[in-house]
């Protein structure tokens, strides 16, 4: 009965969602808004070749700054809701149960680790230029080291410097945007205050780059903490404490 | 202007969550310490801004150097500057409420602050953003922390709180982005006065399919009736000053949405009747089932609904008396169930069950809590000498000004209803033998001095209502004059 | 589009119907999760069909990947399966 | 062949959406509703980037074999607004899942009629 009455509501919410959408045909050009601003500014003011990264760090910076607060509001609401008991003694984590890997998937990790931080870096590093940026390459580094983490037991993530990576790379962007007030031309928040440079080229687009730099770094940090949390946690049974 | 710049209410919550962690390595009580300092800081600025804003004339901010409807921008006006300073001034007082940190230990702590201030920060970015997607941004960040903060507590049902909300509140999610998806399409641009001016041409039917997705995706942090499903859960299961924050800020903020969307960007036939009636059948579930609650929190939670139905007519009526009715109910709502949850989080800290039947006898034994659960009580029914008289006062003249007779008699049989069940709980405070012997939990200092803050502000504006009454209308005119918010976001747009 | 492009985003459309319905219906849960993933590596195909190269990196990096993984982390510490 | 395209891409759009409702809604198990709550957001995330298509447009980058031409380029703001909203699916999905963790670790069972308060 209550399958019957939730398929009638969604085919409710499907016949208005359709028939809205049905007036936007697929692939027309319907609208002249905020996107030929952007697509004019952003390689002619800017010079930041790749437009969505300069919609998404400068025009809507803020959205970013958000986002970005959104996965460190992740971590830290994960932390909360999966705490650990972690022991102090024995240097290793004791809730990770998980099998030894093979030999082979021990080489190959070890192998391919540093090519996958090294990719990661590449893609945030030339966020302006090419697609990709600090989303981007944040995840990729964190895969990197989740392909460790999974393969070697003894692989520990240092939480120390998961900190103090979180902490320094946040506080860069909301300073970077504070200095934004100081001194940029019209003293707004995350206004760009550097020299813009050259279209396409590695060093443009004034504190773009900078920016996409730090968010790779947080969102790798940050993202590296989660897995580590859902990873290190007691893998069955009740727990005591819980009753 | 560089020093009182309303960005900081937003970037200096996050850049302090940031660095939290740090400062904890530096010195433990500065967990604690430095939050306290954000907060204080924020509340004066914004009580600085709001006391000197000069009326017609919002700060309107923009960021990244762009101009709107190009960048995000930032309003600070009549209304939003009110609601942010409200928001602010709460924060603060649970901050003191909550400082005193030893009992949860340090790592604890500092992540509750961390989910505090975020939420802080998320509600002021809902009600300061000029963009409607930012909007979203900072409503999923609001969501978010609360669903940590709603977890925070092991021992409880906190986590089928949480995960209750977090399903609701990502199906909500959906549906304010499909909303955005269909407008940007229509008019090419996610800045809210632009909206508001292109939206004119927009196809009607188009129109209220978008209007009834923004008011299914804002309507559940609003805790508008089908949708409020969350709403007893997560505040019977978050610790005290949480629950108290939900209803100073993310109900608030969920209002302030509501109310910014339908008044401001989209202009839809029918929309505000729609709102009358989702706004009765919220009062109407709300309060039968708050009488049926055995247990104190869920009561105040669905009290609370009740309370949000109300300010949802009052805003339904689309007139001036019927926002400004709005509006006092709006301030009553969050300082006194503010003042409701505070206390209550001490008095059924001892009993397991937090039934109201084991607070028998409590007046004696915690005076001090029991007379401020008291004194909000009678507020927020609405007797004469407090704040909630007068909110109460103001909703039936603009009702009778819009000729919705059965509406007066609703909100008078609501009066009633909220008389027996809050009586309730203060005949057993008061008028019942304690049956058994209890742990009697002293309230702190600083939760005195918060509670005590709350009390004077509930009497100071229930015997001199002149207090606000000023501020409350020229929040009225800045939300009714459509116009104007458009001229002074978009000098160069204007309507037509 | 070219006619490859457009075949290739049919292609990927039944794909994607496929996997969802296989996602949602399927009693085991890690092939659920599979079948996510699979959702996530074709929508990042028809995602850079649709010239959105950086929504694709992205889908790649956090809906194959990482999602995945954190949905495979829960099912091997809850029930693989999902009783009747 | 466009028109084609259209009920194509938008409706495989609402279907996704529409499948992960129906798994949100319906199913009983905790990690069941996640999965249904990640594959409506696949289909969001695929309906937003499919209103940004412009026919014949190019990616919005304006790279040196771009640079001076004239072409035309697919709506950028709508894939920065994904961008946005797959991150913070993402974040929503962590947090849900550790939310069942520790539900199963309370209720040892992942099945929803089986823990009470969450029945609704």
């Amino acid at each position: 009965m209550k399958k019957v009455i939730i398929i009638g509501f969604l085919g409710v919410i499907a016949y208005y969602l359709l028939s809205a959408f049905a007036s936007v045909p697929f692939g027309a050009d319907l609208i002249k808004g905020v996107k030929d601003f952007y697509l004019d500014k952003s390689p002619n003011d800017l010079k930041v070749a790749n437009v969505v990264t300069s919609i998404v760090v400068n025009f809507r910076g803020f959205d970013t700054l958000g986002e970005v607060t959104v996965l460190f509001l992740a971590s830290t609401a994960l932390g909360s809701i999966l705490y650990r008991r972690r022991s102090h003694d024995s240097g290793l984590n004791p809730q990770r149960t998980a099998p030894e890997a093979s030999a082979l998937v021990q080489t190959g990790a070890k192998v391919i680790f540093p090519f996958t931080i090294m990719l990661g870096a590449y893609i945030f590093i030339h966020g302006h230029l090419t697609p990709g940026g600090g989303f981007q390459g944040g995840a990729i580094i964190a895969t990197g080291f989740l392909l460790m983490l999974v393969s070697y037991r003894k692989f520990f993530i240092e939480h120390n410097a998961l900190t103090w990576i979180e902490a320094i790379a946040g506080s860069t962007f909301v300073i970077l945007g504070l200095l934004g007030l100081v001194y940029a031309n019209n003293h707004n928040f995350l206004e760009n205050f550097l020299p813009a440079g050259k279209l396409n080229d590695l060093l443009s687009g004034g504190i773009i780059g900078i920016i996409y730099v730090a968010v790779g770094f947080k969102v790798g940090a940050e993202i590296t903490g989660i897995l580590d949390t859902l990873l290190t946690v007691k893998e069955t049974g009740l727990d005591p404490e819980e009753n | 202007m560089v020093i009182s710049d309303p960005v900081y209410f937003i970037a200096l919550p996050l850049l302090t969550a940031f660095l939290l962690p740090l400062f904890g390595k530096i010195y433990k009580p500065l967990i604690g310490i430095i939050p306290g300092l954000v907060f204080a800081f924020i509340a004066y600025i914004s009580f600085d801004l709001y006391l000197n804003l000069v009326p017609g004339k919002p700060i309107v901010i923009q960021l990244a150097g762009w101009a709107p409807p190009w960048g995000i921008n930032l309003v600070f006006s009549e209304f939003s500057g009110f609601v942010v300073t409200l928001i602010t001034f709460l924060a603060f007082l649970v901050w003191v409420y909550s400082y005193n940190f030893k009992k949860v230990g340090f790592d604890n702590s500092k992540k509750y602050f961390t989910l505090l201030m975020l939420l802080v920060a998320g509600s002021i970015g809902v009600v300061l953003t000029g963009d409607i997607f930012n909007m979203f941004v900072f409503l999923e960040i609001t969501a978010i922390s609360s669903y940590g903060l709603t977890a925070f507590y092991k021992g409880r049902d906190s986590a089928e709180a949480a995960f209750k909300f977090l399903l609701i509140g990502s199906l909500s999610s959906t549906f304010i982005l499909l909303a955005i998806l269909l407008l940007y399409k229509q008019v090419g641009t996610l800045n809210m006065a632009e909206i508001a001016v292109k939206a004119q041409s927009i196809d009607p039917k188009m129109k209220s399919i978008i209007a009834i997705l923004f008011m299914i995706g804002l309507g559940i942090e609003a805790e508008m009736f089908p949708m409020n499903g969350w709403v007893p859960d997560a505040y019977s299961q978050a610790p005290g000053p949480v629950a108290a924050s939900f209803a100073g800020m993310l109900a608030k903020s969920g209002i302030y949405a509501l109310v910014r969307v339908f008044y401001t960007v989209l202009e839809v036939d029918g929309i505000f009747d729609l709102l009358l009636i989702m706004g009765i059948l919220t009062i109407i579930f709300a309060e039968f089932s708050a009488m049926r609650q055995t247990r104190l929190r869920r009561m105040l939670a669905y009290s609370s609904i009740g309370q949000m139905g109300l300010i949802m007519v009052a805003f339904s009526f689309n007139t001036k008396a019927g926002i400004f009715a709005g509006l006092f109910l709006m301030f009553n709502h969050a300082i006194i169930k503010s003042l409701l949850f505070l206390a209550s989080g001490f008095l059924t800290y001892s009993t397991k069950q937090k039934k109201i039947r084991d607070l028998d006898g409590f007046g004696k034994i915690m005076p001090f809590t029991s007379l401020m659960f008291g004194l909000g009580a009678f507020a927020i029914v609405g007797l004469p000498p407090f704040s909630g008289f007068w909110g109460k006062l103001n909703m039936l003249v603009a009702t009778a000004d819009s000729n919705l007779y059965f509406v007066i008699a609703l909100i008078l049989l609501v009066a009633v209803v909220e008389v027996v069940y809050y009586f309730k709980v203060i005949g057993r405070l008061y008028f019942r033998q304690q049956h058994k012997e209890v742990e009697v939990h002293k309230p702190t200092w600083n939760a005195i001095a918060a509670m005590s803050v709350l009390a004077i502000v509930i009497i100071g504006v229930g015997i001199y209502p002149d207090l606000i009454t000023d501020y409350l209308t020229k929040a009225t005119n800045e939300l009714f004059d459509k116009a104007s918010y458009i001229h002074n976001v978009l000098p160069n747009l204007s309507l037509n | 589009m070219t006619h490859t492009e457009i075949i290739l985003t049919v292609i990927s459309l039944v794909v994607l119907i496929i996997a969802g319905f296989y996602a949602v219906m399927k009693k085991d849960l890690i092939h659920a999760v599979i079948a996510t993933s699979v959702i996530s590596l074709v929508l990042s195909l028809v995602f850079y069909l649709l010239q959105a190269p950086d929504v694709a990196l992205t889908e790649a990096a956090i809906g194959i990947a990482l999602s995945t993984i954190i949905f495979i982390i829960t099912v091997r510490n809850t029930k693989r399966f999902e009783d009747k | 062949m466009q028109e084609f395209l259209t009920y194509g891409i938008y409706g495989t759009a609402f279907f996704l959406m529409l499948l992960g409702l129906y798994a949100a809604l319906v199913k009983k198990n905790l990690v069941k509703i996640v999965i249904g709550l990640s594959v409506l957001d696949s289909g969001l995330h695929l309906l937003f980037v499919a209103v940004g298509y412009i026919s014949n447009g190019t990616a919005p980058i304006f790279s040196p074999a771009v640079v001076g031409k004239n072409v035309v380029m697919v709506d950028p703001v709508p894939q920065a607004l994904v961008l946005t909203a797959i991150v913070i699916g993402f974040g929503v999905t962590a947090v849900a899942l550790a939310l069942v963790v520790r539900l199963y670790r309370k209720h040892n069972t992942t099945n929803i009629d089986e823990i009470k308060n969450l029945k609704w």
